[in-house]
């Protein structure tokens, strides 16, 4: 076990991944003599050459249609994208071929890529390096879509994303990338895809959330003892979702508030609603309370801290749930 | 030792017209002429079956490249077969000079999975419908190649509109910072659709883009196939020891609709039109061979009854393909699909069912 | 009254708003001499002049981009996106700018832009002329969504979507742009964006749909009749949602199936589902119901029939849920 | 009269050494050079202060433009106040030259809505965050304003690096198909944060990319304000003549980070960074106009002065700005908002205050 940052789980997983396999490469914006601007990748190029972490020009769609080529090649590229926002124009690449070409061979080519950025907001920045991008990737057929919220699991999930040998999105919470520590496995470490994770057992209430909302979740908990018992589900990744978890909890506690970042409309707490409300309705004892970003642009960061779903919000959602 | 000879507006072109314009020649022996003319007639019949059978409810839409095929069979015609194609729509039927049965390129038409490929079957990639978004792919592909020490060369296809489009920009800009062994060969038909290209972009040439990315640029004749086979050639030579891409901007005038649903007379220029049908590739080709003695009339003409029986046994064989199963709705986009897709599929077979 | 196709009432509410406004332009491929790929731009060209209906380069980011600054310059630019797939490579402007940039001038600078495209499948089309992309664009902050049904609403809302001061995309059902036929009043007509409207009133369960699966819908209520008795809302507008609508239908039968095209996961019936799950729960008598596109690259023309939602299908759902 | 001289590397260059290296000159009066001088002083004295702020805790992550003053005043300069600028980031204070008060920059830099303006109050769009995606922006605005026969050209500023993107490339090239009076200003600093120029394109030069564009590309010193002037006036006068738009690369090296949060020890040239700080634009110029008798140290420093004053008010300004009200994160995305804002504030206000 070795204490790591977020930041660190991932940059080790890199290296322990590019360590065994020799398929797999990193291309991105800075990632290579840099080492990435939030040094994610720092140490890869001299490991590994530069041949095998690779600074690209400054073109997003341009890195990850190269990455499509180089699966072709027999390449397993990680791509990095330098801010959630600054990935948008990758998108058209992603829904009409990463997460298509498998199909179009039917079945025969594999396109074994990841995609990682730091995502999310909350770290008093200039406008556009804030977003919470999770829809555009989950609603798009044919990749897959994880999200840490620790440094054991940051590490475990891009292993198994590396490993998948299909596109698999990974999305790293900035805001904890230096604030969330925490024991994570040395050498090989894999998180399986499709696996939520039980942050804390509760009986009263099911918080679910990922990402840097699992933090949150658990200090409404923690605020809440007294009040009522909250179990924590940190579902790690959104696609394949981890139903039987997540309807477990729910038929335990039948009250369920779901924290997501981003704007609420379409957001993947909608998704967690839709399974709840088809699946396990007779379970559900009230509403499924959203705590969502706002449908609003990003805001000013002095102000950013009243969009971003906060303990105070979590915990009221609860009460309101437990007083219906 | 080959001979090619300006054009007019600078084209690079090899055939002449058996008369004042004189002919060229390249470096091929009689059997790669009529290695090359078979393939050109190949892509011909196909193309002229497929509008027919279009117009018998056959096919479905289908992206007519009639006079394409010299600057398709050309270029491919340069490449070794270990090296990869990455076509557009437009070249949908490329496969078929790699040894890809015509039946699927008729399936992929006709919406059936028997159109969706292997592409290390044929070292052909997927046919691609959104404009320009495959040359990352060829530049990927190429440059991962290199880095494996593998020596393949990839060549993406595209036309005169795609170079608008980001997507190409990004490509070239990666095949030139990474001197991938590509080749950027444009189909300038000079039409996007209903957008001519002058409305499409205010660059002298499309060739004048190369610089902007740091490789060279040619000009040729698009309906000379040994042009087209000549410059792509060089490219390929330079891909292979190491100099790195180059875009091909090979030159012709689209002579159909843009597809079957597309209504040209609205916007061409039907004069043009005839004077370039005059002048189609096929024709033209032929003309030379037969002025060089390396082809007859009949030969040609068994040449042509040979592609006519291809496409028939093709077509047959298309139409008696099983009908596809609900279940491959379901298969192959992913290589571990959830639980979900066994059970959604359980529920729409007993919905068909009953 | 005319009586018009679908894409007959959208030219027809283009005509009508160029002739109203000068300042309303329409920019895309193909859209002026040809008058676009499906003939929804025809006769504009010749009426009001290459300077207001204009053929673009091939390039989305540079038409969705260039109408930002158009709308600076005191345009309203209607753009075509020739296909739905083939918006993806203006996810970006829309994203990053178009529902932005109000909010960046402090709401003092108006961005009155429309993006109107056919959408759906069911066409027999090559691969990519078939998605449903609505998630991608309703999930983004700062643009409204509208999706008619009827020729009469395809005029209206488009024509509501041109006068709006912010930002609308519009997606035309193209499988109904020529079966879709009906009475759309003359001269001006404005169907306001954010209503909803009941195709069908019903007591037994209420079928949520829009576009193109409106129909579909409207045939399932015919083929249940004597079984149940369905009531059909037609969302016309995703964003802003009229969810007093929603939720008077849904108090009123207790049963909600929404059908979408889209894939599933987080589609819009999640939002749907989602709206429902947190704000009637205890109206619903059952679960509600998702009938959707799947999770997967959108199928091959010829087994395409099984990938859309059916008649069969959505009467299923609603059989199912009736007898829950 | 102008005149303009040939510089190393091609680059165009008006200001000398004041020895071996000649002056030119550009038709401008004293008043026009005091004025430029002030501009070019007041950049300089905002961003030096802003670094300052920085690591006092005052102004948030920064991008730093030290050295990049000439290009923005310089290219500025040579417009009318009715021409839009459309800025990047690292031409946050641009607006400066147009007079928005400092403090209304610092506060953006500081994550106040009071940093967020009315770009028709300067004709200065919004700084753009997201690389190369306002050259469209540019573009459009230019060209509409063209249509409505206005005369307003439009400047849009980016970096090197920025034309390696797919949105620089459809923005350019719908100005050269639309003509559109647009300057497309490109400040080669020659890197992208850690990536060099030389890994971010094959063109030999920058503004070789133009042609592909069909608009003329010209290669300006960039630490030569007087120089930038001049390119910029001559692109300035094709744009309002309607001969469309002009590609301008002005050439410099980074001598700071990236931005405060960057430390390019790990992958910039020291020694050329101690180089370019030698010869840096500001004093660059003030001994141009020292030795042409324009400027004398007194009023040199009498300009750095009130500069210096002007910061010190907007620090203070900046800073006293009532705290941004909760509401805020409702308002300005639409003109219209839906209820449920309403119900998200008075949540929101319930659960903060409570
Ligand atoms: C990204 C994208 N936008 C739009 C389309 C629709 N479309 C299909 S073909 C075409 C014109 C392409 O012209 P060009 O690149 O010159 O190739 P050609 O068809 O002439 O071979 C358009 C606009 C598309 N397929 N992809
Ligand atoms: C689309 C996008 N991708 C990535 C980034 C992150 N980023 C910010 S500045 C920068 C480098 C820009 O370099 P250049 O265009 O040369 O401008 P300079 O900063 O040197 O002025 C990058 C990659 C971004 N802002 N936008
Ligand atoms: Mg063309
Ligand atoms: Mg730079």
């Amino acid at each position: 076990m070795a204490d790591l940052l977020l930041v660190e789980a991932v940059n080790d997983a890199l290296h322990v991944e590019m360590e065994r396999d020799a398929a797999v490469m990193v291309i991105g914006e800075d990632v290579g003599r840099l080492g990435g601007v939030f040094r994610a990748t720092a140490g890869l190029q001299d490991r590994f050459g530069a041949d095998r972490c690779v600074d690209t020009p400054l073109a997003e769609a341009g890195i990850l249609g190269a990455a499509v080529g180089l699966c072709m090649a027999g390449w397993r590229p990680v791509c990095e994208m330098q801010y959630d926002a600054f990935s948008y124009p990758s998108l058209d690449q992603l829904i009409n071929h990463v997460g298509r070409y498998r199909w179009r061979t039917r079945g025969k080519m594999s396109f074994p890529l990841v995609v990682r950025m730091p995502y999310g907001g909350g770290v008093r920045a200039p406008e556009l390096h804030d977003d919470s991008p999770e829809t555009y990737y989950v609603h798009t057929p044919g990749v897959k879509v994880a999200i840490p919220s620790t440094p054991a699991d940051a590490k475990g999930l891009l292993a198994a994303a590396i490993r998948d040998p299909d596109p698999v999105v990974v999305l790293e919470p900035k805001l904890i990338y230096r604030t969330a520590r925490g024991d994570v496995p040395e050498g090989e470490h894999v998180v399986p895809l499709g696996e939520a994770r039980v942050a804390r057992v509760g009986s009263d209430a099911t918080l679910v959330a990922y990402g840097a909302m699992v933090p949150v979740a658990e200090r409404a908990a923690d605020a809440l003892v007294g009040e009522a018992s909250c179990e924590v589900l940190d579902l790690r990744t959104l696609k394949p979702l981890d139903e039987s978890a997540l309807l477990a909890s729910a038929a335990k506690t039948g009250r369920v508030v779901v924290v997501q970042e981003a704007p609420r409309t379409c957001g993947y707490g909608a998704e967690v609603a839709a399974v709840l409300a088809e699946k396990a309705i007779f379970d559900l004892r009230g509403p499924v309370v959203r705590v969502t970003g706002y449908d609003v642009p990003y805001p000013y960061w002095q102000i950013e801290d009243a969009y971003m779903p906060s303990v105070e919000r979590v915990a009221d959602a609860v009460r309101r749930l437990l007083h219906l | 030792m080959s001979q090619v000879l300006p054009a007019e507006g600078g084209l690079r072109r090899v055939i002449g017209d058996g008369q004042a314009l004189l002919d060229g020649e390249v470096d091929l022996t009689p059997e790669q002429h009529l290695d090359l003319y078979r393939g050109l007639v190949l892509l011909r019949t196909y193309d002229e079956r497929s509008l027919v059978y279009h117009r018998q409810g056959r096919v479905g839409t289908y992206a007519i490249f009639w006079n394409h095929e010299a600057m398709q069979a050309g270029s491919a015609f340069a490449l070794e077969s270990r090296d990869w194609i990455f076509p557009s729509y437009r070249e949908s039927a490329i496969g078929l000079l790699r040894g890809m049965p015509a039946s699927t390129v008729l399936s992929w038409w006709r919406g059936h999975p028997a159109g969706w490929w292997n592409p290390e079957d044929y070292n052909v990639a997927s046919i691609c419908v959104p404009i320009g978004t495959h040359v990352p792919h060829a530049v990927g592909f190429a440059w991962g190649s290199r880095l494996k020490r593998e020596d393949r060369v990839a060549i993406a296809y595209f036309g005169d509109g795609a170079t608008s489009e980001g997507s190409f920009h990004e490509g070239a800009t990666f095949a030139g910072v990474l001197k991938a062994p590509v080749i950027l060969f444009c189909n300038n038909n000079q039409w996007a659709i209903s957008t001519p290209v002058a409305a499409q972009t205010a660059a002298p040439t499309l060739a004048d883009k190369a610089i902007g990315y740091g490789m060279p640029g040619v000009r040729v004749d698009g309906a000379d196939v040994l042009a087209v086979y000549e410059a792509t050639r060089e490219a390929v030579a330079r891909a292979r020891t190491g100099e790195g891409p180059t875009f091909v901007e090979a030159v012709t005038y689209r002579t159909a609709p843009h597809a079957t649903a597309d209504d040209p007379s609205i916007y061409i220029d039907e004069e043009r039109v005839e004077e370039e049908k005059e002048n189609e590739c096929v024709g033209r080709y032929e003309r030379y061979l037969l002025r060089m003695g390396v082809l007859t009339d009949l030969e040609a003409e068994e040449v042509k009854q040979e592609a006519l029986e291809l496409m028939r046994t093709a077509i047959a064989e298309a139409e008696t393909e099983a009908p596809a199963d609900v279940s491959l709705v379901f298969e192959h986009a992913l290589a571990d699909p959830p639980a979900s897709f066994a059970d959604d599929l359980l529920e729409l077979r007993r919905i068909l069912g009953g």
